[in-house]
């Protein structure tokens, strides 16, 4: 319940600073709900590959310094 | 109203007072620069050591960063100078079990609003300000080959401009009168610039703003929140940021910072007149201290009773972001 | 030019656990390039920086003797993040080794003098390295008499159980090999390194005592060399503090105006007492 | 060689020429601020300026530089083996440093580039190949005291040519080889220019106000120093952030990590400074710098007493003034040297 405002305010501030929304994804899940997990994973991963690549927080190591 | 120099006297004779009677060990306040614009942290000791202590529109630290971060043993009473800001970290600090408020003597003033010094410099591009005064409701600058008159509330800094506290909200003792709490403007207005861009503008304008970043870390110093002893950004095991210049590793270190201060941040400006290369990072604070108003009705430091925002919670807070 | 940043690649030829808390693992490493090993000419009481792709370098004090031949040996000490991968790579592994770093034991000026050298814990590696050193044929000659005092807490703590017992044999040597206290099994000394010291009472006179070990052992041995009448230029130290570019450059490791890396490690109480503790 | 004149009509072909084999920098204003910037066109360059807002040692030391590469494969011998960054491949200029920056850069010549051993590949490798142009100060700022730090506003140590501003010309003065190729085709200066350059060069040291002194600075004993009261209260208002570090010329500690991507990985190093608490740090915990003062003293000797021990009485200050400028709490470095100098 803590945790809910704290994500409240974190998701509003990546939104803010232009991380797509579709990026970050909260859910209630308790550990007697695997079907409820599996169906949240396969939403994320879904609602993550149709936005593509990230685009931004990318670090490249091969860039020259 | 007083003018900041009457204030400065009047701080003076308190300070003085104080450390006589031993009720204090140090008083905490400002002394003039050794450049213009620039007032410093100042620890008067003394009666004699007292008579340095100013006040001006150029006192630009956050002084409750000094109540968190002093070597043990020393000087355990203090007085401090607070202006609107100040005082409401002081109670911020007390909240968050840093200090008790039986260690600090508060000696509260009216916030003037405080200049800031990139804005007067970029009045003057590439020339070299030698002096700098108050007189009155205008600055008088002084440089090699001019010198003009600039009014005062033009070159105030941001935060000042939109202060919702300018007097103290606890002293022990006030120096001067109270002032009126604003100086008008509305935060709700300005804070959150980018929210007025479409999404996939902002990434860029986040971009352009933390540019410059040298990864010094002086506004994070100069934050009387940020008492960590280590700081995320510093931890090795594990790494949770890396040291380059990368973007990547300057945007992972500012969000995180700013995050780190939701719910605490009282807008006192202090990270940004810290900054060496000018960066505004209320671009970015302003935000979440905006959207903590509107989701909990919090506006941090005003007052000693409620609870920080984030340390409670409340059955119908909203959750239709989780699925 | 060379860039010294890089370090010559070796191969892991033998990594052995070292102590029974399992906390020191002695690796013997092997040079991939035979030209590298003739480049890597290194005296006792010098160090190198190991290095590990993917997780950094870490300082540590070279414990082979260029007397036995090119192959190099090290205790590392599982304390971060580099020494910890260390302890998980096995025989046969590939890293790097950059140096030979600092200065080393001033062996020369040692020349026709009595030498003590005193060890706690795992401050032992360089000294092992000159212990081997002086012992070699056509070095002992130089040298009077040779007292090596080394100690730990426990039989398990102690390093290099193979040299010291041979060393113990030798009638060249007064070897004297103590644990903190008492325990089955074992029938040597007991009790802590200073009082060992104490008893032992090496005399000043053309003497040089090595010291190296944890800050209490320095602590307490001190006094006993004091009331001999050990003057500070006869003591002979090994600092160690963090480390990066270990070339005298990068910033951290100096203790007033000497680097750590470049002008020790190795510095004598004379020098010491000239500059702040900052170490 | 003769000091020469270089119309300043004659300023495009003098750019030209340096060009023509290297990538050219130089101070411009940008956001109201002279800063360092590749030169597009001659009409960017300033000669109007105190000083670049920050110093130009990360040309030569940027803030973030790979050293090496390799192959995160551990069962890939070869691949574990570091591979060295490639060596710059284009010569470079800066024209219009200031003579504080050029002396920085030499002083940091004697750090980097000792011996066999302590010989900076990175370092070495960008100095050699860049052209230091000068500008010489004609009107210093009140926070500058080159002239207290074995330099001054015209002082022509660690460049390869010096200009002088005569308004409408420049006086052009070659020291080394490597530029002697600028001066060529070019009037000799009259004895006019040269008068009107040492004028402006007497001018500009005198406006130089500031005086800070070393000679009990180097007069005293290390120890003696170390335990001096001042540090008490030079620390107080410390806030232990790295804005004078990294805006200074000469500072130059750094750090160096290993970072690694799936299968590829660098070892890079990054500015640090010996404001952090952890840049000192054992694994153990202990930490020989462990409190605000130890780490604020250690700048200041570093520079004004451990320095000019080590390098023959050369300066780790050369008096630029930046620190002064942007310290967040107006630690004046000059009021810090008097108090050890006292």
């Amino acid at each position: 319940m803590f945790a809910r405002r704290r994500f409240a305010v974190l998701k509003d501030l990546l939104e803010y600073v232009g991380i797509e929304p579709g990026r970050l994804h909260f859910s209630w899940i308790s550990s007697a709900e695997a079907a409820k997990f599996q169906e949240t994973v396969l939403a994320v991963t879904e609602a993550v590959k149709a936005l593509g690549p990230a685009k931004h927080m990318i670090k490249d190591i091969r860039k020259v310094a | 109203m007083s003018t900041t120099q009457e204030i400065a006297a009047q701080i003076r004779e308190a300070a003085k007072r104080l450390l006589s009677e031993g009720k204090v060990d140090c008083v905490i306040g400002f002394a003039q620069g050794t450049v213009p614009m620039r007032e410093y942290p100042y620890f008067a000791y003394t009666p004699e050591e007292a008579e340095n202590l100013t006040w001006s529109r150029f006192c630009c630290n956050n002084l409750s960063n000094f109540l968190v971060r002093r070597p043990k043993g020393q000087a355990d009473k203090v007085a401090i100078v607070a202006q609107g800001c100040v005082s409401r970290n002081i109670v911020g600090l007390i909240k968050e079990n840093q200090i008790t408020r039986e260690q600090v003597y508060i000696l509260g003033v009216a916030s003037p609003g405080m200049v800031d010094r990139n804005k007067v410099q970029a009045l003057f591009p590439l020339k070299t300000i030698t002096e700098v005064t108050e007189d009155g409701d205008e600055l008088i600058v002084k440089g090699l080959g001019f010198e003009e008159r600039v009014p005062t509330k033009k070159v105030l800094r941001q935060n000042c401009y939109t202060c919702v506290m300018r007097n103290p909200v606890i002293k022990d003792e006030m120096i001067g009168e109270e002032s009126a709490p604003t100086h008008g403007g509305n935060i709700d207005k300005v804070a959150a610039p980018w929210e007025k861009l479409a999404p996939e503008e902002r990434w860029a304008a986040f971009q352009e703003t933390f540019k410059d970043c040298i990864r010094c870390y002086a506004c994070r110093d100069a934050c009387p929140l940020c008492y960590c002893h280590v700081c995320f950004v510093d931890e090795a095991r594990p790494q949770w940021c890396g040291k380059t210049q990368d973007e990547a590793d300057v945007a992972t270190f500012h969000i995180l910072r700013a995050f780190h201060c939701a719910g605490r941040c009282t807008d006192c400006g202090a990270c940004e007149s810290a900054c060496p290369v000018g960066i505004k990072m209320r671009k970015l604070t302003s935000m979440i201290e905006k959207d903590i108003r509107e989701l909990y009705g919090y506006t941090p430091g005003m007052d000693l009773e409620s609870q920080p925002p984030l340390s409670v919670y409340k059955p119908n807070d909203p959750q239709e972001f989780i699925k | 030019m060379r860039n010294t940043y890089i370090p010559y690649p070796v191969r892991i030829k033998k990594a052995e656990l070292a102590t029974e808390d399992k906390q020191l693992k002695t690796f013997l490493l092997e040079f991939l390039n035979p030209e590298d090993a003739q480049a890597f000419d290194y005296m006792p009481g010098q160090f190198a920086e190991l290095s590990v792709s993917g997780y950094g370098e870490i300082p540590i004090g070279i414990a082979s003797s260029p007397t036995e031949g090119d192959d190099l040996l090290f205790t590392v000490n599982k304390v971060g993040h580099v020494s910890t991968r260390m302890h998980n790579m096995r025989e046969g592994d590939v890293m790097g080794v950059r140096g030979p770093l600092g200065n080393s034991y001033p062996l020369k000026a040692m020349e026709g003098k009595n030498i003590v050298i005193v060890a706690g814990g795992f401050a032992v590696t360089t000294l092992r390295s000159t212990m081997v050193w002086l012992l070699h044929p056509d070095h002992r000659d130089k040298y009077g008499d040779i007292t090596f005092v080394y100690g730990a807490r426990t039989p398990g703590l102690l390093l290099y159980g193979d040299e010291w017992r041979q060393w113990q044999q030798r009638k060249d040597v007064n070897c004297a090999i103590t644990i903190d206290r008492a325990v089955e099994g074992w029938d040597g000394m007991v009790g802590f390194v200073p009082a060992v010291c104490e008893q032992l009472a090496p005399k000043p006179d053309n003497a040089v005592a090595l010291i190296c070990g944890p800050p209490v052992m320095i602590r307490f041995t001190q006094p006993v060399f004091d009331k001999l009448g050990w003057q500070p230029e006869q003591i002979i130290m090994s600092l160690e503090n963090r480390m990066k570019c270990g070339i005298g450059i990068c910033g951290r490791c100096n203790v007033g105006p000497e680097y750590v890396c470049k002008d020790g490690p190795v510095f004598t109480k004379a020098q010491l007492d000239k500059l702040p503790k900052e170490y | 060689m003769a000091d020469k004149i270089l119309a300043k009509d004659k300023l495009g072909e003098f750019l030209g020429q340096l060009k023509k084999d290297r990538q050219v920098f130089g101070p411009q204003a940008v956001e109201g601020k002279a800063q360092w910037a590749p030169l597009q066109a001659e009409k960017d360059l300033l000669w109007e300026f105190s000083n670049t807002h920050l110093s130009p040692k990360d040309f030569f030391f940027p803030q973030t530089e790979c050293m090496m590469r390799f192959v995160n494969q551990a069962s890939d011998e070869q691949g574990m083996i570091m591979q060295a960054e490639p060596e710059l491949k284009q010569a470079r200029a800066l024209v219009n440093i200031r003579p504080c920056d050029a002396k920085a850069m030499q002083v940091l010549d004697l750090i980097f580039v000792q011996d066999q051993m302590t010989d900076d590949f990175y370092w070495r490798d960008k100095r050699d190949k860049t052209l230091l142009v000068g500008l010489a100060c004609n009107d210093p700022c009140p926070t500058c005291f080159c002239t207290s730090m074995n330099c001054g506003p015209h002082s022509s140590t660690g460049l390869d040519a010096l200009l002088v501003d005569l308004g409408d010309k420049l006086l052009l003065r070659t020291l080394t080889d490597k530029a002697q190729a600028l001066a060529e085709g070019l009037p000799e200066a009259a004895k006019a220019d040269l008068a009107q350059a040492a004028g402006l060069k007497k001018a500009a040291e005198e406006s130089i106000t500031s005086r800070v002194g070393m000679d009990q600075v180097n007069a005293r004993e290390v120890m003696d120093l170390y335990e001096a009261g001042l540090w008490d209260r030079v620390q107080e208002s410390c806030l232990n952030c790295g804005t004078c570090t990294y805006c200074c010329p000469t500072c130059h500690c750094f750090d160096i990590q290993d970072e690694v991507q799936g299968t590829i990985g660098r070892r890079v190093r990054n500015w640090d400074n010996c404001m952090s608490w952890l840049f000192t740090v054992h694994g153990t915990g202990h930490n020989p710098r462990g409190t605000k003062k130890d780490r604020v003293r250690q700048r200041f000797m570093h520079k004004f007493k451990y320095i000019p021990m080590k390098r023959g009485g050369e300066i780790g200050c050369v008096g630029c003034g930046r620190c002064v400028q942007l310290c967040p709490v107006n630690i004046d470095v000059r009021r810090v040297v008097n108090d050890m100098n006292a």
